[in-house]
């Protein structure tokens, strides 16, 4: 049944994970401006709440499926802060690649670990196949080289999944991820980036020197290259596509706390949008905010889609990119576009809506840009392979 | 809960949709455009199907399908698939028996159902747009003076699909003293009233579906003719279920295009490559393939909130704002990727982006 | 100095022209709806009539320079009608090429001939090196053989003037010019399109098979290949720097005529803009006219300037493509969005804001698209060859 | 006449604003905005130059330059260029010193502009904007009431640039009965005036300039405060002054993020090679170049109706709607195109995103 109405179970725990994000955005503009410190990994006022993870115990068959309405926990999440938790108990990237493509074993050992996902070099960006990153079964055991940078809570994870090739002649298909724990010689944390926005957010660089790590810490364990092009790159994908649409709905968050902001404050202002009328009797300003709030709407339910096509196990790589594409141009245009609103005194830093236009910059460029989005939907729906449209 | 599952009979009912559009809609189209009518024949066909009226109840001779403007949603976009002029000729008289299943009252039901339940197609449409450019639903200017257990109509009444045939209008009218929405209803309108005269409009797009012009000058009709009865009806209700409808329209419309647009970007090369291999165009895909994603979503949600019963203004309201603004623009580019084949009418899109622009300033074509 | 201010002189020709504009209209939906007939050569209200060119004559130095006064000129002239003239006087785009390209004879010779400028073939549109027409020097004939579509005034025009390849492997070197008078046996103009808009404009496809000319109607009378790269097209390229601002001030003019119709209707119903209002005072309306009309002067004074730099005679490669480019989507989307905003009774045909929207359509597909013109600005002002950017 | 050429002066001029940009501001840019403070050294630099007071005439003890807006747009570009922060911080003394020049009686210009005609930096800032979201000139809420030949000034004035350091502001307040811009006047307020009080803003952008909030609680400046005296002045002018100027800024800034993404798409090498190569970069660069254009031409025609004397409603309108929006979308693709090194602060590109968000909203950084 088509339907696109939140039950009392939905709406319950995403009001709690919003009460909880009005404290947390108390702590958001400090750890803004003091970018050298981390957030603590639970706020003191935290203490009692509830985890709203643990309250989608009692739900029930009209309840939104489970990959929809983790989603929209974490678009509930980062309207309160991106970088700054309650709670900081989710995982890192990694953790999502080792779910996705790990041995059962290697999940049993890695459990509870945080495990950041190390991509990037500085050498490339979204071209994934061109890692310089190696790595060599030496004996037992692989030996890592090579830098990363752009790595999400990479200072503070347990440990990184690196990506890094076994044979470079292989291109994709040569490329294999690892898992590295912090404490191994070889393996440094060079720097905390400082960024435009999610400040307070840990992005490491790294670099991996003569790195020696256990035979058995390459994902999924097979250590066969695939005949090039018959998509040994899959397993990665794969990951994509669940992170895909998951990154989008936190820079969504950001833009619905922006839209927020925005509406109260016109509001007490005397402008508010009367939905029953049209564009011929609304104001400029009442246009614009029907038309940002259209567009995160829109934004919305293509990562809802892209969520509910992947809980239900059904093959979602377009629509992946459909969500991640339109959740990070509307991230960053709507909080654009409410700034534009709110004038001289929306820049200043009285207000957080400066913060989220900063910080839902990177939703377009981390995790592949958007052009690298529109590049894998139109491949796909012109039936071109990567060699005719590149 | 959120979720985009059809039920099983909402997807026969698509599949069978989509079949008559592929079989009979995509010949005809670009003839009956140039032509500007309709044939009856497609007309008849269409009624067969039941695309209007196939929820009318079994107690009025209908098919009694469930009532769901869900399902006319799929319904739409499968048939402005074939082609958008051609489904609102055919869909034109679910703008008025749509909304009198949802808001006419028991007497009116069984007065007028039955006509539409037959074996032939029977033209009834809803009048909504009026003359003013700066035309809003809330400042509408038709008149409906009550008067010894009367009501009088006057007003001109723009763009009413297949007004020329319609043998009953559901007329919007501003009816006493309260301001905006809340003063309006609407009335069934037999066209042979005294006071009614019909006069075809000539337009950019849909050609095919004749629209027309209707002008009411002291139209009487009974008390009995306000919809919903003494009550009157939800107004807002009756244009979301309208609007909601062209956007769905839309959905169609855009999909064509957008498949239209991969075969020719497949097919033609230019600088020694098919143009599709070009990131420009090929990005421009893309572009049309996301927000045609987007735009259904949306129209689904608003149709969803009607479903439910839920006067749905915010989420219709979002619903056109985007995907009126999308269709319009995947049209656009549509013609722009078949370079000067697009101009030309030997090609088909030109007259999808003619339907597109005419679409999209629509809000009555027919109704969910 | 800097100045944007038209002087009393060039109101002066601008009014007359707008004056006879309105007269125009008046059978424009005629021609638009009866395309199998062709507009007159000079409509008899005209006959009394000044001639807006001959008004050049008083001018000095204050006034406009001469390459921009008469584009202007062009943009009021379609702001009457784009196919529908008072008189038809002014020649096609072959006499541009033959300005532009022809030796001093050529120009006496078919001086006063009107001569359209066929390029286009069913196989290639933008891409003009792909040219199949080919012309073959048989003792003191050319011969020509070819299919031309898309051939502006081809069915009314005296001659025109065919691009054509002298050797394919030579590429773009390889392709001159040839002038083709309409009495040559081999040559015939097979139909007149049908289009979306523009529809009583002349639009021809034709063939031509063995067609023999003299061999001194080769524009320009230059009969060597340039060696591969050393840029034989240049002359082309000069035609297009003088014609790609001409042909974005046509179907600007429509756009203006657009616009200046919503605006007084709109007006007449009470919304008007107040221009020392901002964005939070205005309605959504009055929001989207300002915008509209920033577009369409933006669009104009790129217009100006491309104009302006080829009258200095200074290079305006880069210029010419960006008033191609702005004019091109200026002139469409205002008009699609004049119609957005009149709603249901602006689709009718009752007036012409439909057919202006139907006949803008063109400006940013022939004369090289808008895509096209990126092109040339993206590797002018990257430094890059066609070869490194196509 | 339609003309798109600057005097030789004017070349001259430019010539050196862009040198010394080239020379003493892209260095110094980035630590300026991440310490958010202006060096003294940089503006004392800037006020040997002349950049905004060497149009004060011989008279009142200046150079004598022409007055002249559209001299004051190539300045504007070209400082910005350099980096709109800093530009904002040498430019503000303008904002006070251009209306006045225009507005002022013989009076005011005799005992102000000498101030600013010496050789040391000496800032004034016009004070406009205010703490209401819905902010709009029109509405402007600060107050000057006439009370026993003074005027009582009461209101709270945001994002004045160089505000602190100020020794003068130009404050636009409401006086008198009159609505909308008509309403409103200009008061030369010295900063150490009763009444006021100064405190620094935290900005998103253009941190090197340092900008603040100003409130006027019951100041009392006498008569002769009122800028152009009793007459009073054409606030609507005034405010297209500083409006223009703003934009002057956006297409240097804008111009500047053109050439950093035009190095970087030309140097950055993905998928074997360099980004520029690509059609979807290429595109996004041509759109910069088009766009960087048309804002250029719109900017100057506002200043050149405001250099003949004219009210340039429209045309300051017209160029705001569009270098506005077009600058912001410049700057954000700008980011883009350097992709994860456009969101890390050890590239250039950050900092005019955020420059760019501010400058974009702001009416009065300075006056042309």
């Amino acid at each position: 049944m088509i339907d696109f109405q939140l039950t009392e179970n939905d709406e319950k725990v995403l009001a709690e994970i919003r009460r909880q994000g009005l404290i947390v955005r108390e702590h958001a503009r400090y750890y803004d401006e003091h970018e050298d410190e981390f957030p603590p990994d639970s706020l003191p006022e935290g203490k009692d709440l509830p985890n709203p993870f643990s309250m989608l115990g009692g739900r029930n068959e009209e309840d939104t499926p489970m990959g929809v309405i983790v989603l929209l926990m974490a678009m509930a999440q980062s309207w309160g802060d991106y970088s700054v938790r309650i709670r900081n108990t989710i995982g890192g990237l990694g953790n999502a690649a080792l779910r996705a493509s790990g041995t059962e074993e290697q999940m049993l050992r890695w459990n509870g670990k945080t495990l950041a996902m190390a991509i990037t070099e500085p050498g490339c960006g979204s071209d994934s196949k061109a890692i310089q990153t190696t790595a060599v079964l030496d004996g037992e055991e692989w030996v890592i080289n090579g830098e990363k940078i752009f790595v999400t809570t990479g200072c503070r994870a347990d440990g990184v999944v690196v990506w890094a090739t076994l044979d470079r002649a292989a291109g994709r298909s040569g490329i294999k991820s690892f898992v590295i724990m912090k404490e191994t010689p070889g393996f440094e944390v060079t720097h905390k980036e400082k960024k435009l926005g999610i400040r307070a957010d840990d992005t490491a660089a790294m670099v991996f020197k003569d790195c020696r790590i256990p035979r058995d810490h390459l994902l999924g364990g097979n250590e066969e290259i695939p005949k090039h092009g018959s998509g040994g790159f899959r397993g990665v994908m794969k990951t994509f596509n669940m992170t895909r649409p998951s990154v989008a709905a936190t820079g969504l968050g950001m833009a619905m706390a922006a839209l927020d902001f925005t509406r109260d404050a016109l509001a007490d202002e005397g402008v508010e949008v009367d939905w029953e009328r049209g564009t011929h009797s609304r104001s400029a300003i009442e246009q614009k905010l029907v038309e940002i709030e259209a567009d995160i709407e829109a934004a919305r339910l293509a990562i809802c889609h892209a969520a509910w096509l992947a809980g239900r196990g059904e093959e979602n790589n377009v629509e992946a990119s459909i969500s991640k594409a339109k959740g990070g141009e509307v991230a960053r245009t709507a909080t654009q576009r409410c700034l534009e609103i709110l004038g001289a005194v929306g820049i200043t830093r009285d207000h957080l809506v400066e913060k989220w236009c900063r910080d839902t910059r990177i939703t377009d460029i981390y995790e592949g840009t958007g052009q690298i989005q529109r590049l894998i939907i139109a491949r796909k729906i012109l039936g071109y392979s990567s060699a005719e449209l590149s | 809960m959120i979720s985009f599952d059809p039920t099983e009979e909402q997807e026969l009912i698509r599949d069978s949709v989509r079949e008559f559009a592929a079989s009979e809609m995509r010949e005809i189209a670009r003839a009956c455009d140039e032509a500007e009518r309709v044939p009856d024949e497609f007309l008849e066909k269409s009624w067969e199907l039941g695309l209007a009226n196939a929820q009318i109840p079994e107690a009025y001779g209908g098919a009694g399908l469930e009532r769901s403007p869900i399902t006319n949603v799929l319904v739409a976009e499968e048939l402005a698939y074939g082609c958008a002029g051609l489904a609102a000729a055919a869909l034109a008289p679910a703008s008025l028996i749509h909304p009198l299943l949802d808001l006419g009252s028991e007497d009116q039901k069984k007065a007028h159902l039955p006509g539409f339940a037959g074996s032939g197609y029977r033209a009834g449409a809803l009048a909504l747009h009026e003359q003013h450019f700066s035309f809003e639903l809330a400042n509408l200017g038709t008149l409906a003076e009550p008067k010894n257990g009367e009501f009088r109509i006057t007003g001109t009444k723009r763009m009413v699909p297949m007004g020329e045939r319609a043998e009953l209008f559901l007329v919007v009218a501003r009816c006493g003293a309260r301001e905006g929405v809340a003063g309006l209803e609407a009335f069934l309108v037999p066209a042979d009233t005294p006071g009614v005269s019909v006069q075809r409009e000539k337009t950019m797009g849909l050609r095919a579906a004749p629209f027309a012009r209707v002008e009411f000058d002291d139209a009487r009709v009974s008390a009995e003719a306000q919809l919903g009865g003494e009550a009157g009806c939800d107004v807002a209700r009756l244009a979301n279920l309208a609007r909601t409808a062209s956007l769905a329209l839309a959905l169609g419309q855009s999909r064509a295009v957008l498949d239209f647009a991969i075969d020719y970007a497949r097919e033609r090369v230019a600088f020694g490559q098919p143009i599709g291999q070009k990131q420009a165009i090929a990005f421009m895909l893309a572009e049309m393939r996301i927000e045609l994603n987007s735009m259904r979503w949306l129209v689904w949600q608003a149709a969803s909130q009607l479903e439910r019963g839920n006067a749905s203004n915010r989420e219709t309201r979002l619903a056109q704002t985007y995907a009126n603004r999308e269709a319009m623009k995947i049209a656009d580019n549509g013609v722009q990727i078949f370079g000067g084949h697009g101009f030309i009418r030997d090609y088909p899109i030109e007259m999808w982006f003619r339907n597109a622009r005419a679409l999209t300033v629509l809000e009555g074509v027919t109704a969910l």
